[in-house]
């Protein structure tokens, strides 16, 4: 398995870096949220990653994609974790482009998938409600059979972009109860509907969701999204491929967040000599760089076995999402211990770091979920 | 009857009798309660009777001697007291860096003047004390401090700032160190004021934290003109005052947080149950399960360790250095209790504030923030950890400088 | 609850600390260990230890005991572990003679307490089978009526002191299967019965333990100890008491193997400093002291609960061994790490402290196994 | 069809067609095989048959030149050869220090004289070599060794005691470190020595380890004449290759690390259902089943991680103290896995021979014991976290002295 960039890749990751480093540095997120704006990240800046191809890279030629890899993304993924880039990567790339390629009509496909890759169309899925915790088919919401289509009720909750979705892919129980695994159905579900009602939350990372609450929301038969009764299996898959995708993001913030801190190790002067001179300090920043470099490998080996290996995927996932859970924690941690007093002001970036650390190592599982995960695929 | 006893009844008796009914009950922690001072607005009368009461009979400093505003009670019967009161559950009728920090300062180091100008109006509440220690370029290395005080006729003028000051905004009067004397090395020119808040060039400023709004402050100073008078101890001599007073804050942050330890196994688990949707038997995630009990075994070693510390200095051993212990062992023990707490909360701790987040699990996430900086206040984890190392344990200095 | 010695237990540990230093100094293992000592222990200190009233501490006036409490006992087992001391406390006094006072009769404690007093007899108690765990229940040994006695069949395995044991306390089943609660029964089967054969193990830390096989033992009705079936509960209040105990050996061996790294690491000269002058170890060195520091709390609660507060014992036990536990592992990972090669080498003493907390890290519940019951106790 | 392609093939044929049918399927690590030398004895017929059609084409040493015993391979080529070996389970067919240490370090700075003489017999497995680095008082603190070599006509006379030498008993040469300049600085004053274990005043004897048995020995030299020309590099500059021979020693004890960890996970697993009686279905016990989980998700990581490497190698990046992650990660998790094999074992793992004790759990045992050292030897974690933080991270320097 191949571990290491090719040099388009590696051409790609540098665009992406400096693209970030520019157009989105850290301050940005900061401004959005001192500022309360109402959609939380840029919309001409998604335009223009839209244009860079970025937005589509994952998709078919034939709806404006460039058909490259998760891997490709990862890299894209990363390097907007370095600076807690806010676009919709998670929500309409992965999840909701992913549902729709994955489970979509050609008529679902063609009306959405070429807005999406423009950088038109906003989508997210409605899926977990308050009470799922980490369980896909814990879903409550009710979608009763209504002449052809169907009506929907229910509340979802932390919706990833929810507040400004065009297209919401609703999960609601066709049958069975509560975590049972049958009986789940996937529907599209456009803004404006009525009987749809968004209202934004706030999040620690300041990261943009939403409680999406449908009452009795009509959908005609062309709003179902793959087999009736079969969307655990397909929310199952869209985790698994969130949980690489956001491993790289994670990734990405553990290397800025520890990069930051090495710099006030070198700057910072106590006792008249940098701090980073202090052996104790050392070691722990030694430890740190061994957990990043272990985390990178299976990051990487987990991209890689999206594209190109899928019966290696479902482990490299969970070794990913859960060593990255771990990382980013454990790394934002020692950040603010070695910053000191002004790591806990507001005034310095790494508390942003350490919010989003914790939402991410949060979502689609946290480390305990993919290590329970492993040892079901392991057979133990 | 012993002595002692007849003590007990007595105050048993005289609280039964006289403490606000509406307090009974109230009682949390050692450090909820009034905090006083001439900011202080908009207080329960009844809690200023409380407090009247009590400052009456020297019993808001029992310890201290009578001359001062205490009550001069032996440890035993302050105990005693304090027992009485949690008995009623009766909070604390005082609380503040006055009694805990610079009161005892004062009583080893003030000057007779000193004693009695500050110590009664501490036990009465009448002023409340914040502390002037760290600075942006002095955290660890308090001593690298730049805060300079020149000498002008009878007094000194103070230039300089101050950070990590809790409640400047509040108090009224600040204990700070100062450089006295720039050419002497680090810790040898530094001096113990005694600032009166009011005084001109002092203002105090709001630092915000990641967990959001916070107690703490800058402390600017400019141009403030001290008397000489207020120097503690000798001028050029404040470290000596300053380690004193540190090892008070150590002891105070390790009961503070065996206080604020009781009740969080039983938080902990009822989170669980909501979060995991399981009212009664063994929680249904193990591995959560073996977390929350991991986290009671510290809190319960960690409160007998206190207790044995406080029965060894009842018993005639001198409180050392192990302060540093419980500096150390009580904020990572706070850390991973709060840490734990989102663990539990999963996706419902990620809230910062409503809708759709519980009140429950949005404290238990800003609390989570807040308390990274427990090992970062009142001296580090790292710089605890070297104290123990070398006074405790009796290693061998390194050749870093200064420490 | 009393955390601090009063000046008797104080003199009491100072004896106590003082006799172990000269007369079992660990040499005294080594010793033991390199001559194949068939015994593995000196009969002749035992002997001398019930004369200082060591081994009669907790049982009753009439039976030569001081009814002196296990707070005391575990005093001389601190002081007993700091030298690895392997005279048969556990097996003959915790659980020995403990099982005897819980639950027999008075002819039954007239016949072996005075002499277990008196350093003459040895007690084993013959629960555990090589498959047990940490399941007291887990006996498959079966006892069968036989006229007014029973006959014995089975295999019991590391028997503490078992090679040696005047008198064996065997536990077979009279009713049930493997691991059930009820239908455990315990019987007195006196060394040299028919039927009854001994072999001597080879343990990791050099301790006397014994392979127990019975083939048909024929015991008399004298021999049952407490009522039929009711086996269970009696191992459980053993198998707690003999936690606590433990741990105060393990206080003491994790002392002794803690005060010996922090005397090497002044000595020991490298880069032309002692080591203990590197920052990195002497945090490591002090985090040490703390975890020290908070088992030691843990072990004279336990200990003093067992004879003063009998409602919070459960509890403090669970907490004291499950500290202990980790505590010794780590305090000897650590002290190996720190005296660097030699430490590894046989010639250092280090290796037995590690090999003995293995041991007793394991003895009677390891720390997992304590942290559940604990959770059990608590109610969640 | 490409020109590598072709070599697999015909190696494939070659390798089919004639490697012994008794070795096939019984490769193990990288370091089970041959490890050669005098004194060798009692060795498998077909195991010298297979050294020697391999030594014959080069391929025990496949990227090293031709005229030293070598096969001139590409790096691609050789790990082609590698793959046709492991297809077949072929066993190297000679191993040890002579191929990973000495042998390299010599193609660097060795004399031609020193190639040509040292490393055929290395690639036949005639010589077998052993390391003499560290002494009694000289274990992280290398340079501070006190081995002495006078200079004596064209030769030195060396007195003084190795330490941890690996099978020194059963070695023929051994490559030293020796001071020859006692007045110059530490690490200036060194020199690096090759040995012939026969010349008189040398002698070797075993180490018992806390696990038992050891090939561990103590290496005593008295007056022992060695010539000039087995001096590597220059004299008083052993530093400089002893470096460089530490840095194949740490990619060594990595990748050997990574091999031996591949069945780990398996291991442990079956260990879990034969300790917890549970033949199938989730481990009963969810502690043990997180815990093993966690030790096979960190060698995993581990695996990739060295394969990343050896991928950044071959596409022309430089292997640089990165070897350091290497070394303290591969050890630690090797502890780590041992401690957890005998965690799973429970009373079963406490064993130290039978009876009553099963043979895998004796061997746990013994490994966990054993496996302590692997944080110690080749470099402290200690050591390696020193380096990792100075010539990694770019961390400065304390003022300890010579670090």
């Amino acid at each position: 398995m191949k571990l290491i960039l090719d040099e388009e890749q590696a051409a790609l990751l540098k665009t992406a870096r400096q693209f970030m480093d520019e157009r989105s540095p850290v301050s940005r997120v900061r401004e959005l949220r001192d500022s309360a704006d109402a959609t939380g990240f840029s919309r001409a800046l998604w335009k223009r990653m839209a244009e860079l191809g970025w937005v589509g890279l994952n998709l078919p030629e034939a709806y404006g994609g460039s058909e490259l890899g998760l891997f490709e993304l990862c890299l894209i993924l990363e390097a907007g974790g370095r600076n807690l880039c806010p676009e919709p990567f998670l929500s309409t790339v992965v999840l909701g482009a992913g549902a729709l390629m994955a489970a979509g009509t050609d008529a679902q496909k063609a009306a959405w998938l070429p807005r999406v890759a423009e950088g038109d169309a906003i989508v997210a899925l409605a899926s977990d409600e308050a009470n799922s915790r980490y369980d896909v088919c814990a879903i409550e919401a009710r979608a009763e059979l209504d002449g052809d289509g169907y009506r929907l009720s229910g509340e979802k909750s932390q919706v990833l972009d929810g507040h400004v979705a065009d297209l919401l892919i609703v999960s609601a129980r066709t049958a069975g109860g509560r975590s049972d695994r049958e009986g789940v159905t996937l529907f599209l579900v456009e803004a404006g509907t009525p009987g749809l009602s968004v209202t934004r939350q706030s999040r620690v990372d300041g990261r943009n969701a939403a409680i999406v609450t449908l009452e009795s929301v009509e959908v005609g038969p062309g709003a179902l999204l793959g087999a009736p009764g079969a969307g655990c299996a397909l929310l199952e898959t869209l985790r698994q491929r969130a949980a690489a995708a956001v491993s790289a993001e994670m990734l990405g913030l553990a290397s800025a967040a520890y990069e930051q801190t090495l710099a006030y190790l070198k700057e910072r002067v106590q006792f008249g000599v940098p701090i980073g001179s202090f052996q104790a300090l050392q070691h722990r920043a030694a430890r740190l760089f061994i957990e990043l470099e272990l985390a990178r490998s299976s990051v990487l080996a987990a991209a890689r076995a999206a594209d190109d290996d899928p019966a290696a995927f479902p482990e490299l996932a969970a070794l990913a999402k859960a060593r990255a859970s771990e990382l980013v924690i454990h790394v934002t941690n020692e950040a603010v211990q070695m910053h000191g007093g002004i790591g806990m002001t507001d005034e310095l970036d790494i508390g942003f770091y350490m919010k989003r650390a914790r939402a991410t190592a949060v979502a689609f599982g946290d480390a305990s979920f993919w290590r329970t995960r492993w040892a079901d695929l392991r057979g133990y | 009857m012993a002595l002692d006893e007849a003590f007990g009844d007595e105050v048993r008796r005289w609280l039964e009798e006289h403490a606000p009914r509406s307090l009974r009950g109230t009682r949390r922690g050692r450090f909820d309660g009034f905090w006083g001072g001439r900011k202080a607005t908009g207080v329960d009368p009844d809690v200023l009777r409380w407090r009247d009461m009590m400052a009456e009979r020297g019993f808001t400093a029992p310890t201290w001697p009578r001359q001062y505003g205490g009550a001069g009670l032996s440890a035993a019967d302050a105990r005693t007291l304090d027992q009485e009161l949690a008995r009623l559950g009766l909070p604390p009728a005082v609380v503040g860096f006055g009694l805990t920090m610079i009161g005892p300062t004062l009583l080893d180091y003030g000057t007779e003047a000193q004693k009695r100008r500050h110590l009664p109006a501490i036990c009465r509440g009448e002023i409340r004390w914040c502390q002037g220690y760290s600075e942006p370029q002095a955290g660890s290395d308090l001593a690298s401090l730049r805060t300079r005080a020149v000498p002008d006729g009878d007094a000194f003028v103070v230039d300089g700032q101050k950070v990590w000051t809790s409640y400047a905004d509040l108090s009224d009067w600040i204990f700070c160190l100062v450089r006295t004397d720039p050419a002497a090395k680090k810790q040898q020119g530094i001096t113990f004021l005694l600032i009166d808040m009011e005084t001109p060039g002092v203002t105090a400023r709001r630092i915000a934290l990641i967990s959001g709004a916070s107690p703490f402050c800058e402390v600017f100073l400019e141009g403030v003109r001290v008397p000489r008078a207020q120097v503690v101890g000798e001028v050029n001599g404040g470290w000596t005052v300053a380690k004193a007073l540190l090892g008070y804050e150590r002891s105070m942050i390790g009961e503070a947080i065996g206080g604020q330890l009781a009740t969080s196994e039983a938080q902990l688990v009822s989170g669980a149950r909501r979060h995991l949707g399981a009212a009664a038997g063994p929680l249904p995630d193990p591995s959560l399960r073996d977390a929350i009990v991991r986290n009671a075994m510290d809190e319960r070693a960690f409160a007998l360790t206190i207790e044995r510390a406080r029965q060894g200095v009842q018993s005639g051993r001198a409180p050392g250095p192990e302060s540093s212990i419980m500096k150390v062992a009580g904020s990572e023990l706070k850390q991973r209790r709060w840490e734990l707490a989102v663990r539990i909360a999963g996706p419902a701790g990620l809230g910062w504030e409503g809708p759709g987040f519980a009140a429950d699990d949005l404290e238990a996430t800003r609390e989570w923030l807040r308390s990274r900086a427990n090992t970062i206040e009142g001296g580090t984890s790292e710089i605890q950890l070297d104290i123990l190392a070398r006074r405790v344990l009796g290693l061998p200095s390194g050749k870093e400088a200064g420490r």
